[in-house]
């Protein structure tokens, strides 16, 4: 059933849904800059905004059940995949009711009980363990899914490509799934990739199923991830699930962009996959200012959960070194 | 029983009895492993249990972790210890990490079995001994086995520990014999053990250096000098408790291991000693191990790298030398 | 001119010359096998028999002035561009006399002098060093190519992909040539690569331009080379040379292959390169043995010179660790 | 001039210098680094000369020792000492062995920068200090720069050092400012510094740790305590001669570093100290480092790991309690 309803177009009320997922994530990072900036977050923190279509898309098609991994742009995964915004936020705080405990921060998020195994820091470093929980999924026979959420800069490791090439031939129940922002941290496509303008050519040398699709437009991200857990959940092999989608702001928080043209950041308009659900939607400023209203409270109730939570002691500091 | 024998025994007894244990590595499978260490297994447990994988390093270890934080149990065959090089972000940044990144939401029960050592000519990039590397790394355990007893009984631990281990054999162990019992009998990892009791000198060994100070000691003994030698057989954790109760007992200390001299387990062996055992020391503690060149091929230059018996025996009569 | 030439179809002069450097190395590579069984050869050694086509057609294609890295099967790459088959026989032997002076042994081949950079005994391992190079031809502007040999394993490696995908951004000067012996080591193609029975696909995940030709049909390989050779040479960015062969004997010297069926073994008759250029040249009894007996005297005065070189003293493997 | 700028002179001085030199890294073009260190070099040099990567380092340490064996002298840039952990493979054994493998025949002129440090909760990936691991491998040689003199001095003889070295710097070092020459003075690799005099206790110290270790011997001069500090600033090859030297004179020493302290560079300062100057040695030889846990993300944890000034300090008591 559940996947015949994914097929058909999505409903309106559906829709809805994934536009205050999409606000909530757009809402929350915002304020992560602002906190940021404002020196209340330690350590060095990266947002996606503009990419909440692709990570929303993607997370509203996966089961529970389902695990994934992600990258040091991962709040929005979290989120979508149903981390509480507390747990998110006191994280970023590195408050023992983070979701990594204090221990992460905001590369490194964790909810294993939400199938989270882990954002990770070190490019292409996160993709085999999601190649090794779907050859896991496989020998037990389990309905799951393992995705991996990696930047179109990690398709240039080492660790992409064997990843890919065993997950093809051992027919992992894995998902690879490339966000092309279209760069890597300072560096654009072009000066990072042979095939930048067309990610999904990586699949050729493993002759694995591809889907390529507008990564801006959540309905699609939507269909074509569906599609492609699908397939890797009933035994087709793994996907290869490349969404085009944009970097409005910099890599990282503070990041001047001094590489970046004017032009190029003048796109973020046009491409806020937003900005374009809530015009497809046709959204009344009443029902647009109520959810702002409704998110605006979450990421408050987050800040406040987050700044009144338990600083560790440093002693803890040598806790869960070993099992 | 022989080394070789050993190691397949523990592997294929722990099979047996969990399903979640399987292998992966190159040429494991018909051909038994390079070293023929897994000859059997692929006719007793199939291809899904007992797999051959592509030349890629990184992904091996990666997919071992993923299926690890499913709850199994892989070993994976590094073939030469050389080839670690390609794996150790995968070791070290993911495999040590991810449970202390969480904030003890995971455990990573992997083990990553390798080999390595010279005397038999392979050349430079054929018979490196690495483990200084991995004793580095908090959220490891080492292990290097220098008896069939002490591989068996090792290994079958680490497969049941739930940390990764990073399990080192030796080249030209693996046809050394030893009686061991019918049953396979688990030891603890952490535990040294005492080889040969003594009064003069500790020597403290590892792998082929725990034999080699066996025939220095004999060569002593006819010179009236009384070595005990001790094997950490886990390097980390160290079990410093036997390793300076012997040296208090003895008042001097040789450290020897078949890895470059400079910056390996030796060095941190004596500072240990040095600190724990200061009072008692009554000459300085020798370390032996390979002369600070690559492994050259030419069997004269490489018999000159790596430590002898004669070496061993040179330290131990220089700690005698004064008092 | 020489471009000219080599587009034209060869004489059957030229030919016969490919087929005396053939069998010159055939004759070595069995004379070693021999020299090894009869314990005369240290260390491990891998021959290429029924992979002389390959070696000859693309070694004959490069300009003086190319250079070249290989990997642990690389007597032929090193014969078919010139080094004197004495030096090749005594660096097996471990002598000073040896083209790596003994610090290298089967592995690892040099000689700087004819562009050899290196035989390497880590599977991919020496690939990135070829784009290295050929990069240096492009900023020096020098009409030179750099060749990197390695095999269908080497193509799952992902020092590969770094190594392709790094060449054709930046367009250098670097031919990948992969040898697909259908074998990495005792694992055939099908388990251990998604594209094993096309290897040219690896070249699309690049957009580079791929070339596939068979590789036991030397006249084509040498066809194929060139061309690749002229395209690379002049500028138009790294080409991926496919070249089908068939790795006749073991994977090293006294592999039991136990892995592998009667049938595929008896295929050898057929695809032995060395008979079908003898056949094409319809060559008369006389004059096979006449070359036959050419080629014996080379090979045994190889042995010879071989066997009375020099043994480096203990001491000298201290030398040559620094420049 | 800042730590910062003085890499980045000795960078631009070595490329107005030499047309050999150049520079390969991940966003060290137009963005200037990710620390900022190649700011302006773009600008400068172009980008044929200051080369965007992709990431991938295996591919890039790859490249270097390839351009290198042409003669070249590449500077590439990992842009975390983490990232290490995947460039391994090349660095240690290629670009460390392939003098030795070729009996001499070639030199690997690459240089390698890359820097770490916590101390600013970047989590556990981002901040390692992994030095020891190369230490203990022949053919390399390390460098660890203290302060902007050393980094300049010592950066351009690593450039021009005729072997692959491995350049350490730290995040938290880049701001700090002295005064340096006008014109850049090379400083020779292999020499220590003695930062500071005294007679009481030897401080033997490496980057972050010598301003640490200075912070402590201000207060121990205010208990009366007169601390020698000595900066090793190349750690391969080691100047044993000045700080045994200086161990001597004061009959006590402490090697502090911000490496993980088991196996780290302090156990071979602490092994190499009691063999040469047991007899001067009045105490134990302490170490101080960061404890035995990966680098926890939240400020108060991190900051118990890592060594601070009152850990140097009471290093340097606890070897004065005993006389
Ligand atoms: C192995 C490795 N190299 C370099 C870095 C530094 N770094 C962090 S993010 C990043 C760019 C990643 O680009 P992409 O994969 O496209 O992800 P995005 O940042 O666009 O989400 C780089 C170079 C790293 N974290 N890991
Ligand atoms: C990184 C690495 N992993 C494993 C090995 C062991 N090994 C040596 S050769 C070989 C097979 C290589 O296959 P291929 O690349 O096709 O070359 P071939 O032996 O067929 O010439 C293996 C697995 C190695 N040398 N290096
Ligand atoms: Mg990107
Ligand atoms: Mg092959």
């Amino acid at each position: 059933m559940a996947k015949v309803e994914k097929k058909r177009s999505l409903s309106e009320e559906r829709l809805r849904d994934f536009l205050r997922e999409m606000l909530l994530i757009r809402r929350f990072e915002e304020k992560v800059e602002e906190r940021y900036r404002a020196g209340d977050l330690p350590g060095f923190l990266h947002v996606a905004i503009g990419q909440e279509a692709a990570e929303v898309g993607v997370c509203a098609a996966m089961d529970d059940g389902d695990v994934f991994g992600s990258t040091h742009r991962a709040h929005g995964h979290t989120l979508a995949r149903g981390t509480h915004p507390n747990a998110l936020m006191a994280e970023l705080y590195g408050k023992l009711e983070g979701c990594s405990h204090g221990y992460g921060g905001s590369m490194h998020l964790y909810d294993v009980e939400r199938g989270n195994l882990g954002a990770n820091a070190v490019v292409g470093g996160g993709i085999p363990s999601l190649v090794g929980a779907g050859l896991a999924f496989k020998l037990r026979d389990e309905p799951r899914v393992a995705v991996a959420f990696f930047g179109d800069g990690a398709t240039n490791t080492g660790t992409f490509h064997e990843s890919l090439n065993l997950a093809q031939l051992w027919k992992t129940k894995t998902l690879f799934v490339c966000e092309n922002n279209e760069w890597a941290e300072s560096t654009p496509g072009w000066q990072h990739s042979p095939v930048w303008d067309d990610m999904s050519k990586r699949a050729l040398a493993y002759d694995m199923h591809a889907i390529k699709v507008d990564g801006q437009d959540v309905e699609r991200v939507y269909a074509a991830a569906s599609e492609a857990l699908d397939h890797v959940r009933s035994g087709g092999g793994p996907v290869f699930l490349d969404l085009e989608t944009y970097r409005m702001h910099g890599h990282y928080i503070g990041d001047a962009q001094v590489y970046r043209s004017k032009e190029d950041r003048d796109e973020a308009a046009e491409r806020d996959p937003i900005v374009r659900l809530r015009e497809k939607l046709e959204l009344s400023s009443e029902d647009w200012e109520a959810l702002e209203e409704e998110v605006h409270e979450i990421v408050e109730a987050a800040v406040e959960f987050a700044k009144n939570g338990t600083d560790p002691q440093p002693e803890d500091a040598l806790k869960n070194v070993y099992a | 029983m022989q080394y070789r024998e050993a190691v397949n025994d523990a592997l294929a007894t722990a099979m047996r009895a969990d399903e979640d244990v399987f292998l992966m590595g190159e040429d494991i499978a018909e051909m038994g492993g390079s070293m023929g260490v897994t000859q059997g297994l692929f006719e007793e447990f199939g291809a899904e249990r007992v797999r051959n994988t592509p030349i890629s390093e990184m992904a091996i270890v990666g997919a071992g972790i993923g299926a690890a934080m499913q709850g199994m149990r892989p070993v994976v065959e590094i073939m030469y210890e050389d080839f670690l090089t390609l794996s150790l972000e995968q070791i070290v940044n993911q495999a040590a990490k991810h449970r202390y990144m969480s904030g003890g939401q995971l455990k990573v029960p992997l083990t990553i079995r390798t080999q390595g050592g010279a005397g038999w000519s392979p050349g430079a990039q054929h018979a490196q001994q690495l483990e200084a590397w991995l004793i580095h790394v908090p959220g490891l355990k080492v292990v290097f086995a220098s008896s069939p007893a002490d591989a068996r009984g090792l290994l079958w631990s680490s497969i049941y520990d739930d940390n990764p281990v990073i399990f080192f054999e030796h080249r030209l162990l693996y046809p050394i014999k030893e009686d061991v019992p019918e049953k396979l009998e688990p030891i603890p990892l952490g535990k040294a053990r005492v080889v040969r009791e003594g009064t003069d000198v500790t020597v403290i060994a590892t792998g082929p250096l725990v034999h080699r100070a066996l025939a220095a000691a004999e060569e002593a003994e006819a010179d009236g000098i009384s070595v005990e030698i001790v094997d950490p057989r886990t390097l980390q954790p160290l079990d410093e408790e036997t390793l300076v109760e012997s040296v208090k007992k003895t008042s001097r200390a040789v450290v020897a291991h078949e890895a470059v001299t400079r910056m390996g387990f030796g060095a941190e062996v004596a500072a240990v000693l040095q600190e724990k055992a200061f009072d008692w020391l009554d000459a300085p503690i020798e370390r032996v191990g390979a002369k600070f060149a690559p492994l050259a091929f030419a069997p004269a230059m490489e018999q000159f790298i790596i430590p002898q018996p004669a070496d061993v025996l040179a330290a131990v009569k220089k700690t005698l030398a004064r008092s």
